[in-house]
């Protein structure tokens, strides 16, 4: 468990409000306001879950159960570049295990952390439909495709 | 938009569009251009190759309508673009770079002369007769 | 317009370009530079023909005649005798294989047109962001006829004659599954899309979601009318954005014409739709955890019965099928269900997407009738195996599919033929390996999968997964014991047999059909502790081959851990214990004398 | 009613449409084995998620196997509950649970008392195959002021969530995570503490292994005991009497009464009391609080509210703390019997004895967890000295006994010391759902009209249907009672009270299915609602035994109140057996 307490300020509050409204407060829209809600936010901290279980009237350990249901869902604060490997099977079969384990080489970061700077994250993802141009690794909205291990290096100086 | 009220209204729909579509291209001579751009067409970089279409075909006067559509199947070859130059059939280029983007203008679409890449079309459709 | 009169096309694909055919390039250039015909003849070199078993392709126009295995040595033959004679070459034309006729004419040769578009009728031709496109195009013409022309019951016949089944997995016809959600009485009824395409390589139905979205929209509607209801609901993949915004403009599109909302086409039938989005979880391509989902909660499943068809989202009677299956259906109302039913095999009607991937020149999206074998897939329209490789599996069904082998390439593919063989038509992602993939290794890369993806709620699929995953990961570690293999296989017969819902019950296919099929390899594992595919690095050993070794200790120097000893211009030697196989010493090594065992 | 024909292994039976497999194959006396399904039978309550697979048979023409809990029965249908294939599944999946649950059955809070271990030994599982090298999902433990959570037991059977959602919705616990690492948990896998937890202990109740156990406060009793400084007294309540018997093989339904106030004499109390007596005590204040309501209610003064609802409950208490914070002005105020005995004994009795409080030691046995908290609620003390030192469980009193050498079933009947264990018949019914508004019936009755009441079974206020209601006639006026058991069930009689629907003038609600005897620190009932049955029935015969069965009625409640108290709901009787409630919504609090 890591939770990491935040201050929510009042706009934050009003917005999640706003964006619970807008699905009309519906307990079944929950996942589409969560979704909203970490477009927004960027993560889900506890207390925006909080918000949500009272604005849509369900317990908030339903909410942090369907949070961690979901793996498109998390708890922690992304880096400014956040990268993700696919690790979909034309990925896999094409090496992207070793993509993988270079950048956490590079990176000192295993998958699911943040660099101290705030600056990388690093996650894995079951395929993001590009096949034909496996193994793939965004970084952010960029897509690199064909990438090598030894492209990582070359790849991270991008945003250096 | 109107809204269509009945199937006649709808087959009426479709007889326009389709002559409409279609004179509006052949009257002005137009070249068609469709790019690839589902996901992994994006992901390779279909979006500048559209972009680069559209600003060079208008730049060097030559009459054309840039469209994008979904996939067309080959992922291994993307980008992918489909040029129709009038009274021919469509050609489909594949690994289409900036590069390659300038000579499918400069010779393909000015000249006729082929360029290298085409991904020759290997299926039947729903209206082939076999 | 063009200063050439005939072009000269060949086939430059990975499978031709290793046939020499970058040869055959050089060759007729030569050729025709040295007849003048420069200004006259080009030559090009195209993507692959998907005749890779043939190749290299030659290709005249506008003669339309192919030439298949053209060596250069043929250059000459063809630039005097075809372009300059305007003879054709017989010897190089192509003969069907039945009729040992020559097929010139390359409109003429089936073998190019293994695929058809049925599914994919629209994607890469229209635009789908433009309602028109698909209008003009027969779009919402079905539905139309539909709700003038027929009754619900017969536009439930039409599916069911068609023969067409559900395409997200299990097969299930969908003719049958319409008729059940008709028959139970409600004051409300649902029509869902699963477009939850989960599967790691694949993606059929992205592609039909972003290349032709209005297609699955109308063939809602269908549905709808037919077991009357009026709210339908795309259940999408969070992950795939572009098709969202494209399924939102074609929602908004559809309802400025009318053709969703209320009243379509003057009918008096209501039919909206809304979108859910999945939020990362494969489990929810089963349809009950896909309507828990869609109800906000955990998306876990539940047991059968009750069907959706008889209590779904939110207890109402709800028809759930998947993109690709919706996508057909416009084509079968105008078609036919005669029409459809002409293709495929005989229990398996109509045409199949696969997402092809893998070590595959051609990755791609394709459609074909259902009875393509596997090799024509893979050898013709995929192109063959990169790099030239020998082939060695290929995957099926995704996560829950298996293994299919060599001995499996001439089987026609169907939903039957294919849960016969130890693996299922899944969504139809088709991932193809090569000699270099170890298989104990894949099967645990899909557990890996599933042991991440399992929802958590039965036993099975959440211990057993989890068991099973670890001892193939022994196994790769080269920890495994021969006993190990009747577990791994107890184990999953009992996942299989037990688990609650499809993900845990296949969730070990991967396993079984590699053990079916690659025995031998599991027990190279356990027994000789060798991985012959070379990819588990714990079994495999660096070892210096004494005859090439020249002593220059270069190999010494770039190890990182001090594990080779040895003289200068001695033999030197790799202390196994402390090897860590980075292999630096064989990428640096001059003299080939480093190799694994 | 339709029915069905089919055979289990071989043998031809017959069910109504909509029969499990599991219950049709024990119409034939074939028991299959079940693990995650719980069914407490007449009280609406099924835990069916279909999870552990170990119910599994084979059914003809069907590709797996089949759950019997959850697959219902089909015409025809040919079932076989033990071929080779079902046993190796069976096995094979046990051993997959066991891989993944810590092995320390011997000190473990729950064993012999195990339904996993139970299992295990039923299905003869000698060895975990792989378990050397088989990773086990863990999770941090969280002590909070009842219940102790210990995930690495969990085997999401699923039962607490079911208790704690669809009968009890307090929501406090949630399947949280997925695949290995699923569990069922608080929100932000926070203590319970900083949950909706009401302590109720349904979860408790419920739970097949280890996961979910009580506090142990046994040690502290241990201790005070051992303090020669210490004057220790007990006081034991209702429900307990009813079910102590069955930690020591009794059947269910046997009242130990006496052997129980002898064992806690050989335990070293120095006085054993009743709560039952403390009940006695809450009648009169409730009840002159219910009539003094009513009156001014029917002279129309707008400031009385109706209904009243009883406040004995500490599960219940923290419930509308938590979700009816707007209503905290409706339910009595007067305070739990627990606590007017530690009240009391510590002021009234403590006098009496000449002992200061702070060397007066009150026990209680409760068959309940939310006492645990209850009694160390901040209001419920003075100058830091609690009115209710220590609460124990009917469990816990269980291994107390059993580890002083004590053979329940040899002992002597003892009886209860003066003056706090006088009791009567109404207060025994507090154990029970409907019991408490009977016994405030009994005396209200009376109090109000002046008249001797006929009748003092009261048999359209008892059952177990969730909610219940009766009008009474009190003299020719109407008065219209509703009982819940369960927080459910409570909750919608409380929507109708927000709402202004309610027509009710009093409102009995226990937190507990079945109320007390049903309470999450009683012996375990693993599924049986039979059992609970029992309890009540034993409970009401305690009450038809009793000489005195209306507490207004009770010498030493008289004595009481003429000695300390002066009149129920007198300014001293106010500030020592009312109390008041707190607005518990939990705001956003995350702590690290």
């Amino acid at each position: 468990m890591s939770t990491i307490k935040i201050e929510l300020r009042n706009e934050d509050v009003a917005k999640i409000k706003e964006i619970c409204t807008s699905f009309k407060n519906d307990p079944q829209e929950l996942i589409n306001v969560l979704h909203s809600c970490q477009e927004h936010f960027g993560y889900l901290p506890a207390e925006v879950q909080e918000v949500v279980s009272g604005e849509l009237g369900v317990p908030v350990a339903k909410v942090y159960g369907v949070v961690t249901f979901y793996s498109f869902f998390t708890m922690t604060p992304k880096g400014k570049h956040p990268i993700s490997i696919c690790l979909g099977t034309a990925c896999y079969v094409r090496g992207a295990e070793k993509v993988l384990d270079e950048f956490k080489k590079e990176l000192g970061l295993n998958v699911g952390q943040v660099t101290k700077d705030n600056k990388f994250s690093l996650s894995s993802l079951r395929c993001v439909g590009a096949c034909g141009l496996a193994p793939v690794v965004l970084v952010g909205e960029k897509t690199y495709g064909r990438v090598a291990p030894d492209d990582v290096r070359n790849i991270l100086k991008e945003y250096e | 938009m109107s809204q269509i009220k009945s199937l006649a209204d709808l087959k009426k729909k479709r007889e326009e569009l389709r002559t409409g579509l279609i004179n509006a291209i052949e009257s002005k001579n137009q070249v068609q251009v469709k790019v690839a751009m589902a996901t992994c067409g994006i992901a390779s970089g279909a979006k500048p190759i559209k972009e680069f279409f559209s600003e060079q075909l208008e730049k060097r006067n030559i009459p054309a309508v840039v469209t994008q559509t979904g996939c067309m199947g080959y992922c291994y070859a993307e980008p992918t673009v489909e040029v129709k130059l009038p009274d021919q059939d469509p050609v489909v280029y594949g690994f289409v770079d900036l590069k390659r983007a300038d000579q499918i203008i400069e010779k393909y679409i000015k000249t006729g002369e082929l360029v290298d890449g085409i991904i020759p079309v290997n299926y039947l459709t729903i209206d082939s007769k076999e | 317009m063009s200063k050439y009169s005939i072009h000269l096309l060949v086939c430059g694909g990975t499978s031709c370009h290793s046939a020499e055919s970058d040869v055959v390039v050089c060759n007729l250039r030569d050729e025709i530079e040295a007849k003048g015909l420069s200004d006259k003849v080009q030559v090009i070199t195209t993507g692959c023909f998907g005749f890779c078993g043939k190749g290299p392709i030659v290709k005249v126009m506008p003669d339309n005649i192919i030439y298949v295995q053209v060596k250069p040595e043929d250059a000459q033959t063809i630039v005097e005798e075809h372009v300059v004679k305007g003879r054709k070459v017989e010897r190089l034309l192509y003969r069907d294989p039945k009729s040992n006729e020559i097929i010139g004419d390359s409109k003429h040769m089936s073998v190019f047109k293994k695929q058809l578009r049925i599914v994919l009728r629209n994607c890469g031709v229209i635009n789908p962001e433009n309602i028109d496109e698909y209008i003009a195009r027969d779009g919402y013409q079905a539905l139309g006829k539909a709700l003038t022309e027929m009754k619900p019951e017969q536009v439930i016949k039409v599916v069911k004659d068609s023969g067409q089944r559900g395409r997200g997995g299990a097969g299930f016809p969908t003719g049958l599954k319409w008729e059940i959600a008709s028959k139970n009485k409600a004051d409300q009824k649902y029509v869902v899309c699963n477009a939850d395409e989960g599967d790691p390589g694949a993606f059929m139905d992205r592609s039909v979601l972003e290349g032709d979205p209005h297609s699955v929209l109308e063939a809602m509607a269908i549905c709808g009318y037919s077991i009357g209801a009026s709210e339908g609901l795309i259940y999408v993949r969070a992950e795939y954005p572009m098709a969202i915004h494209r399924l939102k403009i074609a929602i908004n599109q559809a309802h400025e014409y009318g053709l969703l909302g209320k009243d379509i086409l003057g009918t008096g039938f209501n039919f909206d739709i809304t979108l859910r989005y999945g939020a990362g979880a494969f489990v929810c391509g089963e349809e009950t955890a896909l309507i828990h989902s869609m109800e906000g909660l955990r998306g876990e499943p539940t047991i059968k019965p009750p069907f959706p068809a008889q209590s779904g989202y939110l207890g109402k009677p709800t028809n759930v099928n998947n993109v690709e299956t919706f996508a057909a259906i416009p084509v079968i109302i105008l078609k036919g269900a005669e029409w459809f039913s002409k293709i495929g095999t005989e229990k398996s009607k109509g045409t199949k997407v696969f997402a092809l991937a893998g070590k595959i020149n051609n990755v791609g999206l394709i459609e074909v009738p259902m009875g393509t074998t596997l090799r024509e897939i893979i050898f013709q329209i995929g192109g063959g195996i990169r790099n030239g490789k020998k082939f060695k599996a290929v995957q099926t069904g995704g996560p829950s599919g298996g293994c299919l082998t060599e001995k499996h390439l001439d089987m026609p593919i169907d939903f039957d033929n294919l849960i016969a063989a130890g693996s299922m038509m899944g969504s139809g992602g088709m991932i193809v390996m090569d000699e270099d993939n170890c298989m104990v290794s894949v099967a645990k890369f899909f557990l890996d999968f599933t042991v991440d993806e399992s929802c958590g709620k039965c036993a099975p699929c959440r211990i057993g997964n989890k068991r099973l995953h670890e001892l193939l990961a022994r196994i790769c570690d080269g920890k495994g014991i021969p006993e190990d293999l009747d577990r791994l296989r107890n184990m999953s017969q009992v996942i299989k047999d037990t688990s609650l819902c499809g993900l845990g019950q296949s969730s070990p296919n991967p396993v079984l059909s590699t053990l079916d099929n690659f025995m031998n390899e599991y027990e190279a594992h356990v027994k000789d502790k060798k991985c012959p595919a070379g990819e588990c690095k714990n079994l495999m050993e660096y070892v210096i081959n004494a005859e090439n070794c020249v002593g220059c200790t270069a190999c010494a120097r770039v190890c990182p851990v001090n594990a080779i000893s040895g003289q200068r211009k001695e033999v030197h030697h790799i202390d196994p214990a402390i090897c860590i196989k980075c292999g630096a010493c064989k990428e640096k090594c001059k003299f080939d004398a480093i190799f694994i065992r | 009613m339709e029915t069905i024909k089919l055979t289990i292994d071989n043998k031809e039976v017959e069910v109504p449409n909509g029969t499990t497999i599991q219950k049709a194959a024990k119409k034939l006396g074939i028991d299959i084995p079940i693990l995650c399904y719980m069914e407490l039978k007449d009280m609406n309550i099924e835990n069916k998620p279909g999870g552990c697979r170990i119910c599994v048979v084979e059914v003809q023409k069907r590709r797996n196997l089949a759950p019997s809990c959850s697959t219902n029965c089909e015409e025809g249908m040919v079932v076989l509950t033990h071929t080779p294939r079902v046993l190796n599944a069976r096995r094979t999946v046990m051993e997959f649970i066991l891989s993944d649950h810590p092995k320390d059955c011997l000190v473990c809070a729950k064993s012999g008392n195990c339904e996993l271990q139970s299992m295990a030994h039923r299905l003869g599982i000698r060895d975990i195959p792989g378990q050397e090298y088989a990773a086990m999902s863990t999770y941090r433990k969280d002590f909070s002021p009842s219940i102790i959570r210990d995930l690495d037991k969990c085997i999401m059977c699923r039962r607490c969530e079911t208790m704690c959602n669809t009968v009890q919705t307090v929501g406090a616990l949630s399947a949280v995570n997925r695949g290995f690492m699923a569990a069922v948990a608080p929100a932000f896998e926070q203590n319970l503490e900083f949950s909706t937890c009401t302590y109720c202990g349904q979860c408790v109740a419920v739970c097949p292994t280890g996961a979910l156990t009580e506090v142990n406060h046994v040690p502290n009793v241990l201790r005070a005991l051992a303090d020669p400084t210490k004057t220790v007294i007990v006081q034991t309540a209702p429900a307990v009497r009813a079910a102590l018997g069955e930690m020591f093989g009794m059947k269910p339904g046997t009242l130990v009464t006496g052997k129980m106030v002898t064992a806690l004499r050989s335990l070293g109390f120095d006085y054993i009391f009743d709560t039952d007596f403390a009940a006695d005590l809450t009648i009169m204040e409730e009840g002159t609080e219910l009539l003094d309501r009513l009156n001014r209610h029917l002279k129309g003064d707008k400031t009385a509210r109706m209904p009243i609802l009883t406040s004995c409950c500490p599960g219940w208490v923290n419930f509308f703390e938590e979700y009816f914070p707007d209503l905290k002005e409706v339910p009595s105020t007067a305070k739990s019997p627990q606590q007017m005995f530690g009240a009391i004994a510590k002021t009234y009795f403590a006098d009496k004895i000449k002992v200061d409080r702070k060397d007066l030691v009150v026990v209680s046995i409760m068959p309940c967890l939310a006492k645990k908290y209850e009694c160390q609620r901040e209001e419920f003390s003075t100058e830091g000295n609690r009115d209710v030192d220590f609460s124990i469980s009917t469990r816990e009193l269980g291994e107390f006994i059993k580890q002083a050498n004590i053979d329940l079933n040899n002992l002597q009947e003892g009886e209860f010391d003066d003056p706090l264990g006088e009791s009567t018949g109404a207060g025994v019914i507090f154990g029970t759902t409907g019991g408490v508004i009977e016994a405030a019936v009994r005396t209200a009755y009376e109090l109000q009209t002046g008249k001797k009441l006929e009748r003092l079974d009261f048999t359209e206020l008892r059952g177990f249907e969730g909610v219940r209601s009766a009008t009474i006639d009190f003299n020719g006026l109407p008065i219209n009672i509703g009982i819940a058991h369960g927080l459910g069930n409570a909750r919608k009689l409380l929507d109708d009270v927000r709402s202004g629907k309610s027509q009710f003038h009093a409102i009995e609600v226990m937190a507990c299915p079945g109320g007390c005897i049903g309470g999450g620190g009683q012996p375990l009932h693993h599924g049986d609602s039979e059992i609970i049955k029992a309890r009540a029935a034993a409970i009401y015969a305690e009450d038809k035994s009793k000489p005195i069965r209306k507490s207004h009625e009770n010498p030493f409640i008289i004595k009481l109140y003429k000695e300390f108290l002066g009149k129920p709901n007198s300014e001293k009787a106010h500030h020592l057996l009312h109390t008041k409630y707190f607005d518990k919504k939990k705001k956003i609090i995350v702590k690290q």
